[in-house]
């Protein structure tokens, strides 16, 4: 199952015209800046907005196509929705809305279970309230929830975390990183936090002003720090592919060979020689000539790239950690512009980027290899 | 029931007639007692009414064009006077019947600005046309027809009266009789007007219990009834 | 009271009720119609609707009476295919308390349609509710309080009908005098004022009652809802 | 038509236009009262608006004659100090309509001002707004398309009103006979059926163009508001 | 000016009780869970809520007191609030709805002009239009300049942020931080994500389940790693207090002397001597046992006060700058367990303490030094 979107939609003077594949597997996600488009798109792939042209399509079997004048209406095209608001039903208690899509879903369907959900997103004590006895956050956690139940075919979350707090947001971005991996269903995932691009993302469609400015792997596009004034400074990185070399259960460390070096970061749960990909971000690797003690254990040999001095005193520097540089074996360093003066950095220069271990995130990437490249 | 009789009657007819009803023992009489010219319409519709007694002649008329009244069975039940009635409660002396006690009454009260004579809408409430008649009579359409305050029935116009809204009504001598808070200051001379006459019939679909009980609204008892009410001969 | 007064209280009771209940799925048609239609003809049934909002209810009495009666046309259909009649009959009371009271409760329960966020309805719809279903399991509940003051409004007004009842209906104790018309034949009989003013109390009592009625399960929905 | 006619048709206009203008504040600070406040002889205050609905018109017409007829406690108070005087008068007729229109307007008007998220009412009182500053300047423009429609509906009620109306004022060709009493009139004599229809005609068109208007603004004012 | 919150709000079968001051210069931050209780605060001291017992008050003047029965209406309170879901009104257009409080506020009171707010939060374009014209980004812009054109006498916000993409997110943050300065009033700030406060707050108040469960200046509370759970692992940190030792206007740079030690970090707007705050997070801060060539160019040497390890494989570690250790002179750094073991990290020890400048967050502090300190 992969979801086209190739549509058209007629939005007050403006519109948002844009083409988006939604893989089968992991979770593409629409960024942009606010009103660009994000939530205009997902409403018209769930049928909430009629398209002035263009096609829906899931898996080849087409939700919305123009030209043929098929509209399937959307509780046909069985797509799991969140809001960005919400939108819980406040006649009913919290378990009655969880089950409402889970009532109506075919029985054959796979989907988690709703003990699965209540235990993961901490609903047990909210089973009984009504809507309108939830903060705004509680609230959410339902929405989410009860678009889990209703059994999709796919999933359209229109910036689910944006009113969750830390470390419930940090819960259930875990909860959501699993998912691709237990639902093998595309998830198109709206957001405005980069954080919950890098931990979640596979691929990246950059919206603008009603169109796709810029689209791929999230390892490519992460890492282009062009597009830095998109996506914004500090969030930048790149996206490392590598395989598991050892686990350090002592450590609850994991080390992971990429481009034939090797890396320590938090715990990765993967067996030995299992693909698997990490986020760093440019603001937290440092340069150095040469490999030196420090609790920054993790230093890696490169040659530099390209170095992008645009904004004083920031530079944005790009190792190849590899001979060839291919995509996922470069990394990017943002450093300020005296140091790539002190350090005398350059293309073409050897050079060393030390980070930390907590300062990298690691997942399991062995699912999605292969449909990225044959997307990409 | 075998003896349920459905009466159609002019809301004028109220009190007497279901004084009638009761004193006569017709338990399984039921009275719609509404303007005479709705029922006559219901009954040309097929309403299931057996008897119809109505305020004027005309609607009478439109209900035997319809084809529903009983061939010959339709007769002048009683007959009233006209008279000019004015707040108060003074006990019931013998009225002038002149038309110039008529005249002077009416004349003195239009003389203040704004008063008006409350009386029925002379466009279809039956009073209403025989004041126009009786007006028209004496000389004093001229100056009464605009000032006239048209209830759309005979208790309306006397409310009006009652609650010294107008100075003077035109109704039925019996209407005035009955109200606790008029008094009748005169009756229309009895030649001012056309005769005011209730027809009653039968109506097709007449059973033997309204054939009884048409028979005893021309019999002596409902007679006595009827003058006590102030009722006159037809 | 007298027997004649608890049977014309008695017998408006079962008229105002039944044609609420009558109403009520017909004026929730009507209302969605109007609501969310868009369609030829949408203010042409919008105009008819609302007509006995505008004429005087004789009017509609009398034109009940012309379309209704045995000699029209509706009427004899109706009496020559199905037997029904309406003329004169508690059906026909009925009738034009209903018909009166549509353009109200058509109006209530059109504003608590469109009170209702359509988001909501969209959620549902996302989460694999048929349009019918989305409304009739989102919409509807939500909409209740709205519906039932709506309904209790209906209830009033046909416990008050009298125009179109004594035209169209007549006004025979035990099958069509309801309290109104009860009390205006009380007020055509010179010494009636006592019964009116006795019937005119019931009259105000029972709308008190429902009234009271309804604003308690308002209020006990809207809690429940979580509105205020 | 005949000037008598015509004459009508323009009285009825200035009647329910003058009734609607007069009972809109009102209507506006009962709603007010009723949506918003909680006090003691609420239920009571609910129950009085609401009477005219509940009773048949002729009853509420008898009730105003009693009221403000000269002999009337607030009669003659108001013609004594006043001068005024209602019966038979223009001013009766409109007074007749005004009272019969207030429940339905109130009705509307509260549910129009219950419709407004009270949130926006709260950021304009943190703004500097007085209570009644942020009503003003937030709710009642936010609720204009609901007033709007209550308006209409209490023009409508107006234009349609006839027990009260000749009860309390009888039939006064040029004062207070509107285009119903021309109509009733018509109706009941036994040659009027052309003259009924023509009137009707005329009240059903009226209406139709009130409503008309009505919609139009709405659409209007609602697409102005960004409300489907 | 200074408001104070002391109230009781009841809320469902919950209340919320707490003390908040908030002093009248800088920011305090109002962050806890979602449900806590921190919008019920908020409403309560604007008027909307009225709270059963307690006490409100700015400046010493009353603005509620449930004990002499003073309530005062929320427009006579002059608190501007900017509130979650932005409340403009829809029948205005974007300039009536910025100029609705400012043509309510006495003309005398200070605050800034139309056009002023205009620039800065980009509503040009938006002028003319409707609410229901705006995305919701551009919508909450919309609601922040309208508090702010209301001259309040103190600043409330509830998560203002919440809905804006992440550059235009920076941009506001840039202004917001840029208010005490201006502006001169109490702001309390409430929000989840740990960024802004960080970014903002002079003070923070840590709300959970309706009570105060921490409290004080940003520069102790969000140091307190311990609090961790709370505020989220990967967004706590240091404040560091300083003052500038010199400007390095070609590389944009500043360098701030703190404990004695020099650090560079990008440039802040301060004369020479001026005090700087510093903030850097715990998991940016590498440790070693000696100072290194690296572009981290930052190395601070310090000793170690004491060794967190709670959850594997994290440690965090805190080490006092100078000798008497004293608040804004101790630095976080967040480490593997292995890191602590391999580099023999313990309490006594000393260490080397290694930071990217561009990890660094500085802004003035001049103005706030006093507050903090009476008030601590
Ligand atoms: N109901 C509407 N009618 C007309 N225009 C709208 C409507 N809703 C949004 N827009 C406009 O359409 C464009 C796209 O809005 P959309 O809500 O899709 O943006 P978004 O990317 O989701 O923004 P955000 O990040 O703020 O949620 C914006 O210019 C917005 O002003
Ligand atoms: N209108 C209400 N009636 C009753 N209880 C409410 C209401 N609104 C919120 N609550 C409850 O009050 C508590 C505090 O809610 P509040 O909205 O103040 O939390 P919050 O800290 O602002 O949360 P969030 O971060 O999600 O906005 C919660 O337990 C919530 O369930
Ligand atoms: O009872 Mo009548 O028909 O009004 O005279
Ligand atoms: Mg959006
Ligand atoms: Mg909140």
């Amino acid at each position: 199952m992969s979801l086209l979107i190739d549509v058209s939609v007629a939005r007050g003077d403006t519109g948002v015209t844009a083409r988006i594949d939604v893989p089968p597997q992991g979770i593409t996600a629409l960024i942009g800046r606010s009103g660009a488009g994000k939530s205009t798109l997902l409403q018209a792939a769930a049928g909430l907005l009629r398209p002035v042209t263009g096609r829906v399509a899931i898996d080849g079997s087409t939700l919305f196509d123009a030209a043929s004048g098929t509209d399937l209406a959307p509780g046909a095209r069985r797509l799991g929705v969140v809001f960005q608001d919400g939108r819980l039903f406040p006649h009913r208690d919290v378990r009655a809305n969880l089950l409402y899509g889970a009532k109506r879903a075919p029985a054959s369907a796979a989907g988690p279970a709703l003990d699965e959900v209540v235990a993961l997103l901490g609903l047990a004590p909210l089973l009984a309230r009504r809507p309108h006895q939830l903060s705004g956050g509680e609230r959410q956690r339902v929405a989410l929830g009860r678009a889990l139940l209703g059994k999709p075919r796919a999933l359209l979350m229109d910036e689910p975390l944006a009113s969750l707090d830390p470390p419930r947001r940090q819960e259930l971005l875990g909860y959501l990183a699993a998912l691709p991996a237990r639902l093998n269903l595309p998830i198109l995932y709206v957001t405005h936090q980069m954080d919950e691009v890098m931990r979640l993302a596979d691929r990246v469609v950059l919206l603008a002003d009603g169109r796709v400015a810029a689209e791929g792997p999230a390892l490519e596009l992460l890492s282009d720090l062009t597009l830095g004034p998109l996506v914004g400074r500090f969030e930048a990185g790149s996206v490392l592919a590598g395989s598991v070399a050892e686990q350090l259960g002592d450590w609850q460390l994991t080390t992971v060979m990429v481009a034939g070096q090797r890396v320590t970061v938090p715990q990765v749960a993967a067996a030995p020689g299992a693909a698997v990909r990490l986020r760093i971000r440019a603001r937290d690797v440092a340069l150095q000539r040469e490999v030196l003690a420090s609790s920054a254990s993790n230093q890696l040999a490169g040659t530099v790239l390209r170095v992008i001095e645009r904004e004083a005193p920031y530079a944005a520097v790009e190792l190849a950690l590899g001979p060839g540089g291919a995509p996922g074996e470069r990394l990017w360093a943002l450093v300020t512009q005296r140091s790539v003066q002190a350090l005398a950095v350059a293309p073409g220069q050897p050079m060393v980027a030390s980070f930390k271990a907590v300062a990298v995130e690691g997942r399991a990437a062995a699912v999605h290899t292969e449909t990225e490249s044959s997307s990409s | 029931a075998d003896d349920e009789v459905v009466v159609f009657a002019a809301a004028s007819l109220t009190d007497v007639l279901q004084a009638i009803a009761r004193q006569g023992g017709f338990t399984g009489v039921r009275f719609s007692f509404a303007s005479s010219s709705t029922l006559a319409r219901q009954i040309e519709q097929g309403a299931t009414a057996q008897i119809f007694v109505s305020a004027d002649e005309p609607w009478m008329d439109a209900v035997g064009k319809a084809g529903r009244l009983l061939p010959g069975t339709r007769r002048d039940w009683v007959g009233n006077r006209l008279a000019l009635v004015a707040p108060g409660s003074a006990e019931p002396t013998a009225p002038p019947e002149t038309a110039e006690a008529v005249s002077r009454l009416l004349r003195a009260a239009l003389a203040t600005p704004d008063s008006r004579i409350a009386t029925g809408d002379p466009a279809h409430v039956p009073v209403g046309k025989y004041a126009q008649a009786a007006l028209g009579t004496l000389g004093l359409w001229a100056e009464a027809g605009p000032r006239l305050a048209r209830a759309d029935n005979v208790r309306s116009a006397l409310a009006f009266v009652e609650r010294g809204e107008a100075p003077l009504g035109i109704t039925y001598r019996t209407d005035a009789l009955a109200s606790r808070k008029v008094q009748v200051v005169a009756l229309f001379p009895a030649d001012s007007h056309p005769p005011i006459r209730y027809p009653a019939a039968l109506l097709t679909g007449a059973g033997p219990a309204a054939h009884r009980f048409y028979e005893h609204l021309f019999g002596a008892e409902a007679g006595a009834l009827l003058k006590a009410a102030g009722f006159s001969a037809p | 009271m007298t027997p004649l007064e608890l049977q014309a209280l008695w017998l408006s009771l079962q008229v105002a009720a039944t044609a609420t209940a009558l109403t009520l799925p017909v004026a929730l048609l009507l209302a969605l119609a109007l609501a969310r239609g868009r369609w030829p003809g949408k203010a042409l049934l919008e105009a008819a609707v609302n007509l006995p909002l505008v004429l005087p209810p004789v009017v509609i009495g009398y034109a009940l009476l012309l379309g209704f009666g045995r000699q029209g046309p509706l009427g004899r259909w109706l009496h020559e295919w199905l037997g029904v009649s309406f003329v004169f009959s508690f059906r026909g009371a009925v009738l034009a308390a209903a018909v009166m009271a549509l353009p109200l409760m058509v109006r209530a329960v059109r504003q608590a349609l469109e009170a209702v966020d359509r988001g909501l309805e969209d959620a549902a719809r996302t989460l694999g509710a048929s349009r019918l279903d989305a409304f009739a399991s989102v919409t509807l509940p939500l909409a209740a309080p709205g519906l039932l003051s709506g309904a209790v409004l209906g209830f009033a007004a046909s416990l008050g009908e009298f125009g179109a009842t004594i035209t169209f209906v007549s006004n025979v104790p035990g099958q069509t005098q309801t309290l109104p018309l009860a009390i205006y034949s009380a007020l055509q009989s010179a010494d009636g004022e006592a019964a009116a003013l006795r019937l005119v109390a019931c009259s105000v009592l029972l709308a008190l009652a429902a009234l009271a009625l309804a604003q308690w399960s308002h209020r006990r929905v809207a809690g429940w809802l979580g509105q205020r």
